[in-house]
């Protein structure tokens, strides 16, 4: 039974960690830009298909890398043409507006790519478990955790000791004031929707390798990063961080007790987090309430 | 000149009670003939009596969005939960069509209060965020506890019963006219309903909170209480409405329940029109219908349906019936 | 009897003392202006009168009741009402409806005056004596959001005397007006304080209308009280004259 | 102003007749399927958006083909036959309005529906109350046949039951007798993992455990770590669709194959074709398959349909869907009426000759429970296909319906018949 509860603690984390990566990206963008972000999940299945399409050209190591790229690219044409108009107005504009992206982006997906599942091969090397003991940890798992950490440290890097980084921190905390110093606010709120769906292309790459490639896996994925930001808090990516390994760990936890409540955990793990803690756990009081 | 204006205001009040009431006149008869009409026009009553349904929701969420200014994007849940309360009282307790109606929206209404007390202190995408998330929890208990709700495979095994009227009985099993009726009759009596509370001084301190918090704080309105008696009232028509659509479909499933449906209710109100009273039902009018229809053109129709969001919001912020005054007016 | 006293309050955000021990007592039918540079802590003191924060330390006497802890809306059903520095209206609705929510909230919006004929003829016949008031008969039946500004702030402070208070907090009533608006508005509030005995604290920039308007002053600078006395008094102390006026002009 | 206006036609009549126009452009998709009474219509409901859109275009293939040969031989009592397909979404609402417009509004003689066994139930409720008759191409759940049967409703694809006698007895007597099993926590796993665990405990078996997982399920590494825990000797794997292929994908990078035997109840073309060779592991059934050396008209059917498809095999699925299409014009000819009741007394028993059946036993609509009795196809998953890149399985038995399922007299169902 240790045993077991180790083994889904380690697991807990490694799916969790999945989560962070598509949390981080969707809560970049809520928290400077105050858009919900509902097509993030349409993102990361145009992120994984890409990957499959240039996979022949590329290689896995060139896909991994391009495709988080053009989806980007992808993510600042729609920042720029649909949701920059929307800035100002009441949110509730920006949030139909991806939601509606969302519905387009999987039709789309499955108009282009198909309906029928694709399968996305990672290199063989990576593709075992690399002990029998601990057969759940497979090359491929440890990469996406350790492509999370790299990911995710570069870009605490960034926002610490880069200019524009450092704006982003400060546009989250008070844009008025940034603005008012003269900072190009539309710019850097381009540069942060790009940063935020660069992670969510990244995130379909990963997962791809991990579960193959459908139409419909964006949705599935959403809701726990929507959990992970409100537990962790909004406004602090910390908060996501934290609160995306919580929800893997507890989900893990409970596949062992009570496997049918696993997917349930984390809502009930959310409602006590804001009965106790309303503003979240790394939540800063005022933000955003 | 205090004269003056009391002279000429009843002449303009006049002219537009006279507006408003062609106005109510024309919806009320659109409505009231609508089994005859629509089949000339490729409908058929099912699709009138789900526009009636889903026109109600739209306006329960337009109740606290277009009128007080708050944002949930988890009406699903209320809706969902008066559609299993219907189900399960009548399959389980007894079979009668107006009980399970009054179960349903009992269970909804309760439950959203009691959720809305714990959430009424949170403000703009927060809010919306955390009603997300709550609407799913019930998604997930509907979905998981599958021996009372039928798990993913929704709760069958219930009928509406005939109405028992006391001289006679009225068939709204099988006849799809009676029963369009029978929703007409709980439509309005909902709208009247709503249409009462938002004519109040109550109303209109809903307005002020949606116009500017802060002003409504200082007049001394106790906003957080308001926003809750709001909340809780339009989650009440919302399991209202939840209920008729379980009698509609003889079925409720947790899809019911999911947060693409309180995408779709805010999309019938903002498409209508959310400052309008009457603009949700409109908007619902417009979305049922092309979605049905586009729907038998392509398997793409989600496609189109995304597309209705991104153009809505660009083009029409303020609906079409915001639209159409604007054009009117200039 | 002093209908509003403040004890010693202070309000600090993190290191930042922005009010800092000030004090000040209010007798009934006062016209009191309270000014002092920018940054002085004129809007944060007023805040804590308000309730719209609540002191770090001391105590807010409102008509012989401690309500330091209570939320602004009680304060509010106790007879205070407040004006905002920005204009602070209902912008999607007439100038009419304005008026009327404040009327109705003040009768403490019953089922009365919901149902009866009479009760709603009485909130619409108070809401045209507040429009004939503030000479906004004409404009009535307009958009707030579209009217002038000065007609929006003459909007706000009918409201806020809609709810029938015993103390009129305004919020730098004239600013952001050009002169002739900044006369209407002086006028107004002349006249509700001369023919409604009504009891006054405003925050003001124009020395022209605290002047013209106040029975005492009060300064502030960088938080804490520099003086207080009647306008002459005012003009002829030295410290405010360096601190302050001096500066302005 | 005064002037009497000029007889000729003003911008404004112009304009008028023009939105007339175009609102009776817009209507006319309406007004013509409302007008067209000569064809015979013939509604299908299945899910083509949402997790099952690769199986329900599969159903659709065939169907349509179906409909081609129909018509080509003269369609349904001389009548065409149009094919007028609607989207349930994965939705039971969605489906059983679509169900009420294609009887309502487009008068639909026959219904086909649906993938999704809730919605093919709901949708039951509704052809039940309009005396339409109703064949359910895929969807599995035994009651449709069994609990809650209608006089009017009759199934293509086998009952979970039938997949659970068909794979129990090979697993019990090549692999051993400790089965855990992984389960879909919806209607259908818990029938499927039921009717396994009955097998299982008839032969003397055992079980040490089983999961629950919730239905779109996409990492199923907890459960693996339970699972393999509980050291079985047969590893039952019951989801199906994406929740399958997640699994099974997991399976073979646990490597969790080698060491205990992965199997299952029912095995898909579709999810095959989606998981990686590595993936391909297990013992399992068909419903049917393509590659049937030396069966009549097999062949045939495999190139007409590749002619269709872009290419691709036949799948059980299109198999399905063309059976079931079918079916509607066997019954006609054989009761030469639209009345559904006779033509369901019909339906009861009836037989599927060599060019529809495409397999080597009996298949037969039992008169009991209408029920199709169809073979099960019990073999193994291939990992790297030799020849066709499609022929991803690997047949050792073919086992008819009459033994598999048990007979209609003990499906628990009771039909009633309008008066």
């Amino acid at each position: 039974m240790t045993q077991l509860i180790l083994f889904n603690v380690t697991n807990g984390l490694i799916i969790g960690a999945f989560y962070v990566l598509m949390a981080i990206g969707l809560s970049l963008i809520l928290n400077l830009s105050n858009v919900i972000n509902f097509a993030h999940g349409g993102f990361l299945v145009v992120g994984g298909y890409l990957a499959y399409t240039l996979e022949p050209y590329l290689g896995f190591w060139g896909a991994l890398l391009a495709s988080p790229f053009l989806t980007a690219i992808l993510g600042l044409a729609i920042e720029r043409v649909l949701i920059r108009p929307l800035y100002g107005r009441d949110p509730l504009y920006s949030l139909l507006l991806t939601f509606g992206l969302a519905f387009m982006f999987e039709d789309g997906t499955r108009f282009i790519w198909g309906a029928q599942g694709k399968p996305f091969t990672v290199p063989d090397f990576m593709a075992q478990s690399l002990s029998t003991e601990f057969f759940f940890l497979t090359g491929y798992r440890l990469f996406m955790v350790a492509m999370v950490a790299v990911t995710v440290t570069l870009l605490f890097l960034l926002l610490r000791f880069t200019r524009a980084g450092i704006r982003i921190r400060a546009g989250t905390l008070d844009l008025d004031t940034v603005s008012a110093l003269g900072v190009n606010v539309r710019g850097l709120r381009s540069l942060n929707f790009g940063v935020g769906i660069f992670l969510a292309g990244l995130s379909g790459v990963l997962a791809g390798g991990q579960l193959g490639l459908e139409p419909t896996m964006g949705a599935g994925l959403l809701m726990p990063s929507f959990i992970a930001i409100i537990v962790g808090g909004v406004g602090s990516l910390i908060g996501t961080l934290v609160g995306g390994l919580l929800i893997g760990v507890a989900s893990g936890l409970t596949a062992v007790l009570l496997p049918s409540a696993s997917e349930a955990v984390i809502y009930v793990l959310m409602a006590v987090v804001l009965l106790i803690r309303p503003r979240g756990l790394f939540g800063e009081e005022g933000m955003l309430t | 000149m205090t004269a003056a204006v009391d002279k000429a205001a009843p002449v303009a009040a006049n002219r537009e009670r006279a507006r408003s009431l062609a106005m109510l006149a024309a919806i009320w008869g659109v409505l009231a003939l609508a089994p005859f009409w629509m089949p000339y026009l490729g409908g058929y009553t099912a699709l009138g009596t789900r526009v009636l349904v889903l026109g109600l929701g739209a306006m329960a969420v337009n109740f606290l969005l277009g009128f007080t200014g708050v944002l949930s994007f988890g009406h699903a849940a209320w809706f969902g939960l008066g559609a299993y309360g219907c189900g399960l009282f009548l399959k389980f307790i007894a079979h009668s069509t107006p009980l399970s109606i009054v179960a349903g929206t009992l269970l909804g209404g309760v439950m959203g209060a009691i959720l809305g007390a714990l959430i009424v202190r949170r403000r703009g995408v927060y809010f919306a965020m955390v009603t997300i998330a709550f609407g799913q929890v019930f998604y997930y208990i509907a979905f998981q506890w599958s021996s009372l709700t039928g798990g993913d495979d929704g709760l069958r095994g219930f009928q509406r019963a005939p109405l028992d009227l006391g001289f006679t009985t009225v068939d709204i099993l099988y006849n799809s006219t009676a029963f369009y009726y029978f929703v007409l009759i709980c439509f309005a009596a909902a709208a009247a309903v709503m249409g009462f509370i938002l004519r109040s001084p109550f109303g209109r301190t809903m307005l002020a909170i949606r116009e500017n918090e802060r002003r409504a704080r200082f007049l001394g309105i106790p906003i957080e209480l308001h926003i809750w008696i709001v909340f809780t009232l339009s989650c009440f028509f919302m399991a209202f409405a939840g209920s008729l659509y379980a009698l509609v479909n003889n079925f409720a499933d947790p899809l019911g329940l999911h947060y693409s449906q309180s995408g779709n209710f805010v999309i019938m109100a903002v498409l209508g029109g959310m400052r309008k009273f009457w603009g949700p039902l409109l908007g619902a009018a417009v979305f049922v219908v092309l979605q049905d229809y586009v729907s038998s053109l392509t398997v793409n129709w989600q496609f189109f349906i995304g597309l209705l969001f991104v153009v809505v919001v660009l083009f029409f912020p303020r609906g079409l019936l915001g639209f159409f005054q604007q054009r009117v007016q200039s | 009897m002093t209908l509003l006293r403040v004890e010693n309050a202070s309000k600090k955000f993190g290191d930042l003392v922005a009010v800092d021990g000030v004090s000040m007592t209010v007798e009934p039918g006062e016209l009191r202006a309270v000014i002092g540079p920018n940054g002085a802590g004129k809007t944060t003191f007023f805040n804590l009168i308000s309730g719209f924060l609540t002191p770090s330390s001391g105590r807010i006497v409102f008509d012989g009741e401690d309500v330091t802890k209570l939320l602004p809306a009680r304060r509010v059903w106790r007879g205070m009402a407040r004006t905002f520095q920005i204009t602070e209206v209902f912008p999607e609705l007439t100038a009419r409806e304005n008026l009327r929510i404040a009327v109705e909230v003040a009768s403490g919006y019953r089922l009365k005056t919901w149902l009866s004929r009479d009760a709603d003829g009485e909130v619409r016949a108070r809401v045209v004596d507040l429009l004939d008031m503030s000479g906004l008969v004409d404009k009535a039946d307009r958009l707030v959001g579209e009217l002038a500004h000065g007609d929006q702030r003459a909007t706000e402070i009918m409201m806020a005397l809609a709810l029938r208070p015993r103390l009129l907090l305004l919020d730098e009533p004239t600013a952001g007006m050009g002169d002739k608006e900044t006369y209407d508005i002086t006028q107004l509030i002349r006249k509700l304080h001369k023919n409604q005995n009504l009891t006054i604290v405003l925050i003001e920039h124009d020395m022209r209308v605290v002047f013209h308007l106040a029975d005492r002053i009060m300064v502030l600078a960088e938080g804490a009280m520099l003086a207080e006395g009647t306008p002459q008094e005012i003009a002829a102390n030295e410290a405010v004259q360096t601190a302050y006026l001096g500066k302005a002009a | 102003m005064n002037q009497p206006k000029p007889p000729t036609i003003g911008r404004r009549t112009v304009l008028k007749a023009a939105a007339a126009a175009g609102v009776a452009q817009v209507a006319a998709p309406f007004v013509i399927s409302a007008r067209a009474a000569e064809t015979l219509k013939i509604g299908m409901i299945n899910p083509f958006t949402g997790v099952y859109a690769a199986v329900s275009n599969n159903e659709l293939i065939g169907a349509k083909f179906a409909v081609e040969q129909m018509n080509a031989k003269g369609g349904i009592l001389g009548r065409k036959v149009e094919l007028l397909t609607e989207d349930s979404a994965n939705d039971v609402g969605t489906g059983v309005q679509k169900a009420r417009k294609l009887i309502d509004r487009d008068k639909v003689t026959f219904i086909t529906a649906d993938v999704n066994s809730a919605i093919a139930q709901a949708v039951a409720q509704v052809t039940n109350e309009k005396k339409v008759l109703h064949i359910v191409p895929g969807g599995h759940t035994d009651p449709i046949t069994g609990t809650d049967c209608h006089w009017n409703v009759f199934r293509v694809c086998n009952t979970t039951a039938m997949e659970a006698n068909s794979v129990a007895p090979v697993l019990f007597k090549k692999y051993g007798k400790k089965w855990y099993f992984i389960t879909p926590d919806y209607a259908f796993g818990h029938t499927l993992e039921a009717a396994a665990k009955k097998d299982l405990a008839k032969m003397g078996g055992t079980v040490v455990g089983n999961a629950l997982t919730p239905l779109g399920t996409t990492d199923f590494s907890a459960y693996l770590i339970q699972a393999r825990a509980a050291k079985p000797d047969v590893l039952l794997v019951l989801p199906q669709g994406g929740d399958m292929i997640n699994c099974m994908k997991q399976i073979a990078q646990f490597g969790i194959n080698k060491t205990i035997h992965v199997a299952g109840l029912q095995q898909e073309e579709e999810s095959l074709i989606a998981m990686p060779p590595a993936s391909r592991v297990g013992t399992w059934m068909f419903e049917w398959y393509w590659k049937q050396p030396g069966v009549p008209h097999v062949a045939e059917f495999v190139a007409d349909i590749r002619k269709r498809s872009g290419g691709h095999v036949p799948t059980a699925r299109t198999w399905f869907g063309y059976t079931a299409l079918w079916s509607f014009k066997l019954v006609t000819d054989k009761a030469k009426t639209l009345d559904a009741v006779k033509l369901a007394k019909a339906l009861g028993g009836l037989e599927l000759p060599p060019q529809i059946k495409l397999q080597p036993n009996k298949v037969y609509y039992a008169a009991g429970d209408h029920q199709l009795r169809t073979s099960s196809f019990v073999g193994e998953a291939v990992a790297n296909p030799k020849g066709d890149p499609e022929d991803l399985f690997h047949i050792d038995t073919v086992i008819p319906g009459d033994k598999t399922s048990p007979p209609d007299t003990e499906t628990g169902c009771k039909l009633t018949w309008p008066a």
